[in-house]
This record gives C-alpha cells, structure tokens and sequence, in this order.
C-alpha cells in the first residue's frame, strides 16, 4: 500500500489548515527578494521603492473587506492579529472596563490570548453554542456589563465551517458601544466580508489561507480606534505594529487579495457542490456518518464528519498512504491528548469528537478527487470498524457485508 | 515526497496496515478493558490459556496507528509465553519490538501493556475462583 | 543630474538596514510556496515535510551561534524576538523583581519595549555610554539590584557599530544570577557569536541582516529558562510561540546562516578593509569629518561619519541623485523631529547628530563603489557647506577654493 | 527603478539641485535668523529694501531637501514685492509654488516663512531707529 502510495497523484483536501501560494503570487514576490529588496523605512529609492510596493497592497487587502488602506496593520499572520487586536484593546482599554465576551469555539489565537488576559486580570465570558456551532446573538447581548470592553466572536469556525451571525452580533455591539472584533481568518477570501456591513472595529485575517504567502496577516482596525502595540520598536504601521516590513509576503498578500476578490463568487459556488457531493456521497455509502457543524450555514469548502466508532488519526494516517491529506478533530498526537474543543462545545462525546474528519477543498479539488475520496474512504471505515471494540455488532456485520 | 508518516517506523506501518490477531474471541479467559474515550483509545484484549501458558491472543482498539499496532505486537509476543512471563512484557519491550514509537505515541504502548495485563488479571481472578 | 541617475549603476551602502536575499536563499525558498506548502502542524505527509524543512533550518540557524535546535524560537523578525525576551522574561519573573538594566544606545526594539515595560510598572536603568558608544561593565555591574530580573544589552550598535564587551557583561549577569539577553541583529553572521561564550540567556536575530529572507528572526532561549509567550494561540515552537510556521523564510534563513559560517571570516576581512579605505579617503579628502564610534570596536563594514556644518538628510538625498543609497541620523521625516537617541547618547549636539552619515557595506560592495563615493561626496559636502549658515567662514574658504 | 523621491515634486528637485539666492548678503537691510539645531533646520534670510519694496533676497540654510529648496523659492517669491505683501507671504504660498511638500515636509515651509517675518521684522526695527 505504501510502496504505491510514492507515485499516485496526490489529493489534498485540507486548505482549512493552509493553501499553496497562487502561482501569481509567487510570481508578484519574487523581485521583492533580491531586486527591490529596500528596508521600507529607508528615504533612499530603495526604500521608496518598497513603500510604494506596500501601499499598493495594502490598498489591496482593505479593498477585498471594503476597508480603508489607512485602517489596515500587517501582521506576521493570524495568530499575531488576533493577539494585537485582544491584547492591544485590553490594554488601551483597562481603565474603562476589564471584561472580555467571546465565545467557547474560538481558534486557539484568540482563546489562548484570553487565558492570559485572565492571569493579567481581565475578566473573560465565553458564550455557548448550539449544536450545530452557533452562537445566539441574544447570548452576547445578556453576557454584556458596564465593565464590558470588548466582544470578540469569530467569523467562521475553523473546524466545522459553521458562520456566524456576526453581523447581528456587530450591531449590538455598536449599539452597547462596545468594541467588536472578529476573527475572519477562515472567511476573507472565501465569503463576501465587509467590515460596514458587519460592524466590525476590528477584524483579523491571514495570507496563507486564500492563497497568499505564509508569514503575513492583516488586522483592520477602525479609524479612530485606539491600540495598543504588541510589537513596539520602529515607526512602521503608524507606530502601532514595529519591525522591518516584509515585503514579499506584504506584495504576496496584496496580489492574493486581489485575486481573491475576482474569484470568490465563483469559486464558493464550485466549492460548494463539490462539498456536497461528497457530504451525500459518503452518508449514501456509510452509516453512522454525521456532518458537523451547521448544514447550511457553513463555509464553502468545509466537510467535517463524524464517523462513529473509528479513530480520527488511524483514518488520517489510512488516507495518507493513499495520497489523502484531511485532517481530523482527534487530537493522539498533542500534548494533552484532549479531543477539540470546538467539537466537544457543540456537544460531542470525547470518542465522537475523536471520530471526526474534517476534508477541507479548495482551487485545486476536482470531481475526480472526490470520486477517489468516495471510493477510498468507505474501505478504509470498514476496516477500522472491524477492527473497533465499540463497532455495535449490529453495525459490524453490515460494514463486513 | 519524503517518507510520509516517517515518525512511524516500518514496524508500525506494518501492523498498523496489517495488524495480527484481529478481533473477538469466544469464551476467552481473560478480557482486558483499558483505556477511555477522551484520550481517544480504547483495546480490549482476549487470551486463552491452556496449562499456564497463553496459546491465543486477540484485540479490537479504537485509536490512532500507534495503537492498532501496539495492539498488534502484543498480541504477538504473548502468544507461547507463561502466564508469568506475560506479565513482565513492559511498555517498553512493545515499544521496542516495533522498532520504536514517537514519543508523543508512547502512551499507546503503555495502553497495550495495560490491556494485556488487564486480560491476565482478569484470567487469574477467574481461575482463582474456579480453584 | 536626476535624470541620469536612472541609467547609472546604483550602488546600495545601506546594508546595516537590510541586505538582498542570497540567490541560494531564494532558490531554496522556492518550493515551500506552492508545492511543498503543507501547514508544519498538520499530522499528514504535507505537514510532515514541511515539518522537517523547519526542523534542518532550525540546526542550521543554532549552529552559527553555537546553540542547541530546541533553543531556537523561530519569530517573524529581530524585533519581534526582541520583545519575547523582554516581556516574556520580565512576566515570568515578575514575582521575583521588577527591575531590567539596559543600555541608553539600545535599538528602538529594546528602547519602546522597555518604555512599554516602565507603563506596566517595571523598573529601568540605562546605562550610559562614552563617546565611542561603549558600555563600561561596571556601569551595569553597578546597576544591579536585588530586585533585577534581566541585563540586556545589545551585541553592536545598529547606527555607529560600536561592539560591547558583552562577554564581560555575561559573565557579571551569570554571577549575580540574572538572567542577560543581547540583541545580536548587527552581529550573527558577521563576525563570531556564540551563546556559551558570550554567556547569553537570551540572543535575538533577523535573518534580514544577514542575507536570509525577511519577515522571520529567531530567539535563543537558553534551556531551561521559563519564558512567557509574546503570541498566544497555536502549539509551534513548543508552545513558546504561536502562528502557523513561515516555512519558505525558515527554510531561507536556515540557508542564509550555513551560507554566513561560511563566509563569515573571508566577508569580515574584505569588508573591513573597503570600510578603512573609504573613511581614510574621506578625511583625507574632506575637513571636518569624524567617525562615530570606536575607531577599533566596530563592526566590519560600518562607517558613521559627521560631516560638519550639513544636514545629513540633504547628503542623503544628493547621494541618492547620484545613486548611491545610504543612512543619516538625521530624522527631518520622522514624526518628532528629534536626532538619533544613539547619536545624542555618545556626546553628539543637535547639529551634528543631523550630520551624520551611515555607510554600510556589503556583499556586492566593491573597490569602484567606493572610489565613486570618494569621487561624489565630497563634491555634495563642499556644495551644501557653501548653501550653511554653519560653515564658519575660514572653513567656507577652504572648501570653496 | 521607480521616480526617486517622488515625495517631492520636480519643482522642489529643481530648488533643491540649482538653489535660487543661495549665499550671504553684504549690509543687508534685514537679517532673518531661524530655526533650531534640534530639529535640524536652521534658516538665514537676508533682504535689501528700496522704497518699501524687497529688491534682494538672499538665503544661508543648514537643512534637509525641502528646507533647501523653500528658502530658494521663498527669496524668489518676496522679490518685487512691498514689504506688506511680503508679509502675507504664507508656509502654505510657497509650498504651493513648490508644487506641493509631503506632510512630513510642512515644517521646512512654516521655517522659510518665519525666516522672511524674521527679516523683514527686523528691517522694520531698524528703520523705526532710523526714524
Ligand atoms: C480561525 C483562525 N484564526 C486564526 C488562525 C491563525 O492564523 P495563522 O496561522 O496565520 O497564525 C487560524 C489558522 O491557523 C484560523 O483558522
Ligand atoms: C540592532 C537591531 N535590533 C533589532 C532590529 C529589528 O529587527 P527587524 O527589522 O528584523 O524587526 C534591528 C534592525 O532593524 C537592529 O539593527
């Protein structure tokens, strides 16, 4: 299995986790190497040259949100936004309130900057979901005090795809007079995002998630906003994110924004069919096959299942040798061996959120990989149900039929 | 393409796509039960034992690769051995048997440790009763 | 004059601010874009190639300062490493002191940092420094108190290359017990660092300064010093900083720094001399000039020069006619107005802290570059003194005659 | 190679290369003395007046670009003038006749105009003596 497994064409379906750089991207970042390679803070033409590079992406990236340039701060990614835009409010912000809303299915960027924020004494309150992901708006809104600085709730879940009704959530925030920021990593690029529309202060995003280089996001932050700097050090960003700019992986971004921007539309409906196909087609092969996360609600690209008595990883490790790469909510391999906590906060047992997949498509998914994906991952369930002490024995004769 | 999988040495993949001793066994003397769902492994393992010595071994496990494989080899290593000797197979000696695990894995080789002991246990307390 | 600037050959004197990619750099960057892309986290044989790739850069990066791989934590630059040391020590250790001792010639990274750090209730010492930019040990040996929890204290100076005895300094820390961290941006890769040595805790490096890509630096940590994260979120770097690895600038930097222990010794020589041969020059050619810095104590291919009586920004940009792109400590653009803290802090008045020039050489400087600088600046100097109410009148004389 | 300093404009490149006036004046009628090493810019403006009206002006400047170049534009623009119309001369006048200044550049434009008040204001004084 292995030996051939060297040679068949390779099917990637976990662009949730990352993308390949579009070839025009690269192609946009390869003079910024060793050509116009300037420091942007320079005055000389070698710097001048890279400012002007920068600007131009910067237009870019806040066009595709319908932001202004000015509003844009590069970062060296997602985690980094996130932690600028948490971290930057709460200590901008600590003399008129130390409370936090956020919710239970957030990206570790964002939960993980909260649980510092509770040692450095803010207060934080996760807002619930249901079982299909979402949050309740009316849940926001009860959890707000007078001490409340700040609501932060995701755009979309990486893990089950589920998207949030954050526009509503924008709106009471607006109307509480509480800054909102959301982490839209998984969606710009992906979906239509508009920061008027959704009413959001601050909104997080990340290159290598719509085809842009790795090693580059972007916080927007509303005019008039006051943040405080994560990095301090140069003048860079407006004096609010220091360090020598990097200005590949900026041109990069900026390139990917503005491809993103002409082929969303068209590539959310494609994506989405194919997902479907593949939803229907494994639940019409195999019992005992759940989709996580909202059935309507949820993004183009994401298919995560959770397929009973089975083992994420032996499934990921099974489809690997076959050339598949997904991913999977079981967590057998990290240090606490704890399985998700997004599938656990929508409500599944530890042994279901440890059953589950997540196949995530992208540009590059054909009709053909998901035939080969259909064919694959049935053989692959059967055998490790055959081999699974908690295969009902009702169920095993039926997967060995 | 570099060697997928590559923490794994051949051992594991091997019995990880073929592992041994796959399945339930009738009437066993003794049933191991280990593990549990938020770790996300589960082994149950069967033996039969005829005159102090462990002639049959079997497994199901829910759990990653490491774990079907684990599973796998210390099935194998009991099987012909004294019920005493089964008892000092360490995590370790499974570990090694399979050419190493990653660390991150080794806890599967202690949940196979675990189930056989579990199994042996189980069949002692029996015997004892039927004395 | 400006329009055959754009047919000359440009010659780039500004490599302390950034150096071009290497080609080899480059070249072994370039799969890690669209085909070797995997996300490092994912379990899948995408993750996993990637996952090594970082793993031989991370060796590669340990062995120019004679570290171990698990003390490098691979960052988004100098400045970012910069601020995990600072913070990251100054919040673990917060319960057992609140005092940090740093040097008054400081980049900006430390400086703001430090300044951040003062808000949040920490104490800082600067030491001063004497007018060749050096730190007397016993300043900061002086400085300590019982309640000192970190000396950092850079390796050389960005602006005037000073470099600090800071094996002396490491061996003060390490008696008294505290913990040092040295910003080695201006050093790694062009002259010998290594952690045991120097008895370095903490060391911060860009792989920008030294021919690797930017938008990635490291920070040493030496084993066993608990430090807290500046990037909240994922669990890369073993939990000490967060983000979806930039694999493509890891993998450049891994290459930038096997390709400096290379180069390190022949480039240091080569430079040195171009360096000597064109601050001789000058004063040779030119009165009232003076070097900044220590005549001896600098780095390779560093030459700060005051030009009395001119402004440097003028220089700056009569250079840049001319194509030559070089530094000034004057700030007529930046926000405040106010001369380099660098400058100020090694003796220099106002005036002359405007006037002074940084030329830093490089990989592709050669003997005609400097000739041409020898040939076109004194020429822009006579031009601008003739325009000073500076210019005393005998020195008018002279430089008119 | 993309329009180097494009921040400035051709007319403040021209001022800045071929600087109009530059050079002291003997006997002026006024000497105007401004700016501060601090911030880097430090302006001499001299002027001759004939019958109420700037017939030379004459600059001395340590500073950056713009600087250079608004002392250069600002001599241009008194001379011929009555001293009263030089007066309203404004910082934003002559960044206008520069085609224009980056933000960061206005402060060399606010100094040319200080530097002509400051001369002209100091004609003023000496020709209140002279009364
Ligand atoms: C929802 C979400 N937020 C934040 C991040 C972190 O972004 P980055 O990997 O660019 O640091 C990710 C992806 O990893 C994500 O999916
Ligand atoms: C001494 C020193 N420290 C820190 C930095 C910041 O490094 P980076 O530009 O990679 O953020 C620089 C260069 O800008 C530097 O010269």
């Amino acid at each position: 299995m292995r030996k051939y497994a060297r040679k068949m064409k390779r099917i990637y379906l976990d662009y949730a986790a990352t993308t390949p750089a579009h070839p025009e991207v690269v192609k946009a970042m390869q003079s910024y190497y060793s050509n116009a390679f300037g420091n942007s803070s320079s005055i000389h033409s070698y710097g001048q040259e890279t400012r002007e590079a920068i600007e131009i992406a910067r237009k870019k990236v806040a066009a595709l949100i319908n932001a202004r340039s000015e509003e844009i701060i590069f970062t060296s990614g997602g985690t980094e936004a996130d932690n600028l835009a948490l971290k930057g409010i709460a200590y901008t912000s600590k003399d008129r309130g130390n409370h936090i809303i956020t919710s239970s299915i957030e990206h570790h960027a964002v939960m993980e900057t909260c649980d510092f924020l509770k040692e450095q004494g803010f207060r934080i309150t996760c807002v619930p979901v249901d079982k299909y992901g979402l949050i309740n708006p009316e849940d926001v809104k009860k959890a707000i005090t007078d001490k409340t600085i700040l609501i932060s709730i995701m755009h979309a879940n990486n893990e089950v795809g589920t998207i949030q009704p954050i526009a509503e959530i924008g709106k009471l925030a607006r109307e509480a007079d509480i800054l909102f920021h959301t982490d839209a990593v998984q969606t710009v690029g992906h979906i239509p995002v508009d920061v008027n529309e959704i009413r959001a202060d601050l909104l997080s995003t990340s290159a290598h998630k719509l085809y842009g280089p790795k090693g580059v996001g972007a916080l927007y932050v509303r005019k008039g906003t006051k943040i405080t700097s994560l990095l301090h050090g140069g003048e860079q960003e407006n004096r609010r994110r220091a360090g020598t700019h990097n200005t590949p992986a900026i041109v990069g971004f900026g390139k990917a924004a503005e491809l993103a921007q002409k082929e969303l539309q068209h590539e959310s409906k494609h994506l989405t069919s194919l997902r479907n196909k593949l939803i229907n087609g494994l639940q019409k092969q195999v019992e005992h096959i759940y989709l996580n996360g909202h059935p309507t609600k949820r993004l183009p690209n994401n298919a995560n299942i959770r397929v009973d008595f089975v083992e994420g990883e032996a499934m990921l490790l099974s489809l690997d040798l076959e050339g598949i790469a997904i991913s999977t909510g079981s967590a057998c391999s990290s240090s606490n061996l704890k399985p998700s906590h997004i599938l656990t906060a929508i409500g599944l047992q530890p042994d279901q959120a440890h059953s589950s997949l997540r196949l995530s498509l992208g540009r590059e998914t054909t009709e053909e990989d998901i035939g080969r994906v259909l064919e694959v991952l049935p053989q692959i369930i059967a055998r490790l149900r055959a081999m699974s002490p908690l295969t009902k024995s009702s169920m095993q004769e039926k997967t060995n039929a | 393409m570099p060697n997928i999988w590559h923490q794994y040495s051949e051992k594991v993949m091997e019995h990880f796509e073929n592992p041994h001793n796959v399945g339930e066994m009738e009437n066993p003397d003794g049933i191991g039960h280990v593990g549990n769902p938020m770790c996300g492994d589960i082994m149950e393992l069967y033996i039969r034992v005829k005159d102090n010595i462990i002639t049959e071994a079997k497994f199901k496990t829910f759990g990653c690769g490491a774990a079907i494989a684990t599973s796998s080899m210390v099935t194998e290593m009991v099987k012909g051995e004294t019920v005493e000797e089964a008892l000092k197979i360490s995590n370790q000696a499974v570990a090694e048997a399979l050419g190493g695990l990653p660390p991150v894995k080794m806890h599967c080789s202690v949940l196979a440790e675990e189930a056989l002991r579990s199994a042996i246990n189980d069949y002692l307390n029996k015997s004892k009763k039927e004395d």
